[in-house]
């Protein structure tokens, strides 16, 4: 049996479905539960070719419901398990996720954004984002990074372990179709060469009796009284809000000066960064600003960008899933919001640069 | 006048006396599965998944390390711990909804996949903690909260036949039987060779036991025992499916 | 002990009705009423249709005016999901208690068999069987229905005018509601009981029997403080 | 540089389009490229046109869809007509001049249109099985992303198992990059 999926450094080319197994792996994941459904299947594919080299596990099971509670059944087992899924799977697992959030049990998932329901494309949107962070029954105590390339791709399913571990919140890593299918390089790594640390796990069910004597756990998720309920969800929000600082991830560039503020995440941004990058060429006081995490949500940092900017650009390919996200964070401000709303498709450089174009020349003729 | 009853060692002495209505089946079950645990000596290996529904009650009955899931989804928890930890034993106990109803789909595909654990469903016949309506199990004729006039067969079919469905769709490995409240010996015995099944880590195995609810059936407590004895076996016949112990005896 | 009220006196009723009917807050307003009196009174919550939203929020503030409650203290349902048990074994054993017995009990649709869940229910010679109804719950509004819908419940001994519309409630609506429970109790047979009216209404109705002389009861309304 | 190379290559199922892309894609991540390279944008489309979109540059690539190619190589009447999307006036727009009574179908706005007789060649000249490499050839001519050595070499590695057991596909292989090549030249 091989040591270590990765040994030091290494520079691949393949899709990001293949990188989301590998990061697993270097994350020291230890058995996945899943089932099928596009476009995350090749997650699987690679998991179950790689993981029983380095004596890992997996289980297919009959649907995303029983994957999501085997995942949880996983983790309280001691072990640091995963799953992942798209669109529908989203759906059903949103109830796993939720006695996830209110039994703290840190669990790791990992999203293939595709559009619409069951029966709509298996291709690409951005339109799972109000799902992923707001979806389960409760309050959204859950952590989402939305990834852009492969190498976040990697690096962000590795963190999400430590996230889920650390804080016991369910984490997830919001990708999309394209990420999930395309190819591109990216450098993969063993983590813990290059000084990663990982928050060990723990285990909540059978647990070995200690010097011979057992101490039985009993695990509750019912609370009788609102009152009761009322108390135990003030707790974890107020612990989720004073640990949402050190969680809370964003990219931006070229905001201190800009008029307008394009605000777009995961695979758009990457469209949102080159079309930043040639409108300043040109001269145009433009700015970029990125939310890594959608859940907890750069607030304090796009208010910030929102006090100087006139213009933030909201875009994204959803009908206005993160826009809502955004309004919320940048409440009272009087920033004014204009948006590129594409649900389903992706979205290029060059149609930002137009729409910038566009809202610049509304601006002069006022 | 008062006589401490024998209780299993396995049992949780705080909360007793358990929460089940007076004459609830549930009470029996779990002293079966108490004395079974104890005898088999694996009380510190145990993990005990509770569905939602009266089953929940259990919560907290056994010293055996527990979990509280949602409505149905405990057979796939367990099986999440069983696969992630093949030492420890673990049991799902569920009502008939959970089982038959709701998370019909992980029991099939649990049983199918023969995992390597032990379900325990109680049968009574309805959805007693929502107050009382039609269960997978409800009998024919039966008034519940939403069969007012009686379960109309052409309406809603006949009472599931959970045990004679697993032992369908199982192959070599698995154990399935049906108990009931009212031969608490032989319920004992099924439950011990169910439990027994899985630490020889031959497959799945399952348990059906009937069970009784005065509350919901309105029954005095002679009734509450001629519904479980005459009505019930009418539809669900007691005794073993399959066992492979006994095949290896042959 | 409780030698003031002779066991051949004592009051021994159960209040059921239709959902919404009243029946709880009719119970707990006889409840208080023949404390007031100077009786001891046991309550018993019984509701097994829905269980959960019954008396168990108010049962403190009964006890301290020194009814006997019993009810789920909720306390003991920690864990047990969305309603703990229906029944606790003091419930079926309550007959036994001594003095008057108010029970408040959701029939459900096996009707008057929810007795057979109390021991000695059967052959109480005291135990009085009132239907609670309100003309303004569609099920229960005209005289036809009302008789169906008694019929089926098995043992009742007399009816219970608890009609309303909650806070648009006018003087009218309850006389109304008078005149069609009577006429629907001379079908059945069974006598009306009473007419329940708000404490708000007592200078407005100043009488102590309704249009069909049925004597009038004051209701307070403690229902307000639990979850409906 | 600036911006990415950005091509799309279309054909029917079977005329290898996919794996002159991938072959392309990794030949110029070996030498250090930016390259995304995506099927179709997201799923096979079974039975239809498929199609590659490949971008390659020296900055990391942005939107891994695209509006307006650099290339598009269109092997089908069904690929010319499905790419014609693709197709600004600076777009070079190749397809293979076997394609019967495609001419009305071409994309006129092209800023260039090049005809090559690369299924001819592969039939005549060289090998059918060779057909896509001459594409391959075409492509890195056309766009110049990849040096004929380069993609030599990554056909080495791709296909280097199979030239060890006859090396005279080694040849054919090679052959094959330098028509494709020679065929964009001309055309010039």
């Amino acid at each position: 049996m091989a040591e270590k999926p990765i040994q030091g450094e290494k520079r691949v080319f393949m899709t990001g479905n293949e990188v989301v197994a590998w990061a697993a792996l270097a994350a020291k994941a230890e058995i996945m539960y899943g089932y099928p459904i596009t476009p995350q299947n090749e997650i699987m594919h690679y998991w179950t070719r790689l993981a029983p080299k380095f004596g890992k596990r997996f289980l297919q099971t009959e649907d995303e419901l029983s994957a999501g509670f085997t995942t949880l059944g996983g983790v309280l087992a001691g072990r640091k398990a995963f799953t992942a899924t798209a669109g529908p799977g989203n759906t059903l697992m949103q109830e796993p996720m939720s006695m996830a959030e209110m039994m703290r049990i840190p669990s790791v998932v990992i999203i293939q954004q595709r559009g619409g329901p069951s029966t709509a494309t298996v291709i690409y949107s951005q339109q799972e984002v109000t799902m992923t962070t707001y979806g389960g029954n409760g309050e959204g105590l859950r952590v989402v990074y939305s990834t852009a390339n492969h190498q976040e791709l990697f690096d962000y399913t590795i963190k999400a372990f430590n996230t889920a571990w650390k804080y016991r919140f369910p984490t997830f890593v919001l990708g999309d179709g394209y990420q999930a299918k395309m190819r591109e390089s990216l450098t993969i790594y063993d983590p813990e060469e290059k000084g990663l640390e990982f928050v060990p796990t723990e285990t909540f069910l059978g647990k070995a009796p200690v010097n011979g004597v057992k101490q039985p756990v009993h695990l509750r998720n019912t609370y009788n009284t609102e009152e009761e309920l009322y108390e135990v969800i003030t707790r974890y929000m107020e612990e989720y809000l004073k640990v949402a600082p050190e969680i809370i991830e964003h990219r931006e560039f070229s905001c201190e000066d800009a008029d307008i503020v394009v605000v777009s995440h995961g695979v758009v941004s990457r469209a949102a960064k080159v079309a930043v990058q040639e409108l300043r060429e040109e001269g145009l006081k433009i700015g970029y600003f990125r939310p890594v995490t959608l859940r907890p949500f750069p607030a304090e940092e796009l208010k910030k960008v929102a006090a100087r900017a006139k213009t933030l650009l909201l875009v994204e390919s959803a009908f206005g899933q993160m826009a809502k996200l955004v309004k919320d964070a940048i409440f009272g401000s009087t920033v004014a919001l204009e948006n590129l709303f594409k649900p389903g498709v992706g979205i290029t450089s060059e149609e930002i640069v137009v729409r910038v174009k566009e809202i610049e020349k509304g601006a002069l003729a006022k | 006048m008062t006589m401490i009853p024998q209780m299993p060692k396995s049992w949780r002495l705080e909360s007793k006396p358990h929460k089940f209505c007076p004459g609830c089946g549930h009470g029996l079950v779990l002293k079966a599965l108490g004395e079974a645990i104890d005898e088999l000596g694996i009380q510190d290996k145990v993990v005990f998944g509770a569905d939602i529904g009266c089953s929940l009650l259990a919560w907290d009955f056994f010293n055996v390390d527990t979990v509280q899931t949602h409505h149905g989804r405990t057979t796939p928890v367990v099986t999440g711990v069983k696969r992630a930890n093949p030492d420890v034993i673990c049991i799902a106990y569920m009502g008939d909804g959970g089982g038959y109803a709701i998370g019909s789909q992980h029991l099939v595909n649990a049983a199918a996949r023969n995992e390597r654990i032990t379900a325990i469903l109680v049968n009574n016949c309805n959805y007693a903690m929502t107050g009382g309506q039609m269960a997978p199990t409800t009998l024919p004729g039966m008034k519940t909260e939403t069969t007012p006039y009686g379960r109309d067969v052409r309406e809603s079919g006949y009472p599931t036949q959970g045990p004679e469905m697993v032992a369908a769709i199982t192959r070599e490995g698995s154990y399935v039987a049906r108990g009931t409240v009212a031969n608490l010996k032989q319920l004992k015995g099924f439950l011990k060779k169910a439990l027994q099944n899985q630490m020889d880590g031959n497959g799945f195995s399952f348990v059906e036991a009937l069970s009784t609810c005065p509350t919901n059936w309105r029954t005095n407590a002679k009734d509450t025992w001629a519904f479980v004895e005459k009505e019930m076996t009418k539809f669900f016949n007691v005794g073993e499916l399959k066992n492979p112990a006994a095949k290896e005896g042959e | 002990m409780f030698g003031v009220v002779p066991v051949s006196e004592r009051i021994v009723e159960a209040y059921i009705g239709e959902y919404a009917s009243g029946k709880s807050e009719i119970a707990v307003n006889r409840a208080v009423d023949l404390k007031k009196e100077g009786r001891y009174v046991t309550l018993v919550d019984l509701d097994l249709v829905e269980p959960f939203y019954t008396l168990r929020p108010i049962k403190r503030q009964l006890t301290e005016t020194g009814i006997y409650v019993v009810a789920w203290e909720t306390s003991e349902t920690m864990g047990l999901g969305e309603a703990g048990s229906l029944i606790k074994p003091e419930m079926r054993w309550v007959l036994r208690r001594p003095g008057d017995i108010i029970l408040d009990i959701g029939y459900g649709v096996e009707g008057a068999k929810v007795l057979n869940l109390i021991e000695g229910a059967a052959d109480n010679k005291n135990l009085q069987v009132f239907v609670v109804l309100n003309i303004g719950r569609p099920m229960t509004d005209n005289v036809k229905d009302i008789v169906e819908y008694v019929k089926e419940l098995g043992i009742v001994h007399g009816l219970i005018n608890n009609s309303h519309l909650g806070d648009d409630t006018s003087v009218d609506f309850v006389q109304q509601g008078a005149k069609v429970i009577t006429e629907a109790a001379l079908v059945l047979g069974l006598p009306v009981i009473a007419t329940y009216i708000d404490r708000k209404f007592e200078f407005e109705i100043n009488s102590k029997m309704d249009i069909k002389g049925n004597p009038i009861r004051l209701l307070d309304r403690y229902m307000t403080n639990t979850f409906w | 540089m600036g911006k990415a190379v950005k091509i799309a290559l279309a054909g029917e199922g079977g005329q290898g389009v996919q794996s002159v892309a991938q072959i392309i894609a990794e030949a110029a991540n070996e030498e250090g490229r930016e390259v995304l390279y995506i099927p179709n944008f997201g799923v096979e489309q079974r039975g239809g046109v498929s199609v590659a979109f490949l971008q390659i540059g020296t900055d990391p690539i942005g939107s891994p869809k695209f509006q307006k190619a650099d290339i598009v190589v269109a092997l089908s009447d069904r690929a010319v007509i499905r790419t014609r999307q693709y197709v600004d006036e600076k777009t070079t727009f190749v397809y293979d001049t076997s394609i019967e009574g495609v001419e009305e179908e071409l994309p006129k706005n092209a800023g260039r249109i090049l005809g090559i007789p690369a299924i001819e060649i592969s039939k005549n000249e060289l090998n059918p099985r060779v057909f896509n490499i001459i594409i391959m050839g075409a492509v890195i001519k056309a766009t110049e992303v990849v040096s004929e050595n380069e993609a030599r070499a990554a056909i080495e590695k791709k296909l280097g198992y199979k030239f060890e057991k006859n090396p005279e596909l080694r040849e054919l292989n090679f052959k094959a990059i330098s028509r494709g090549m020679e065929l964009v030249e001309k055309a010039r």
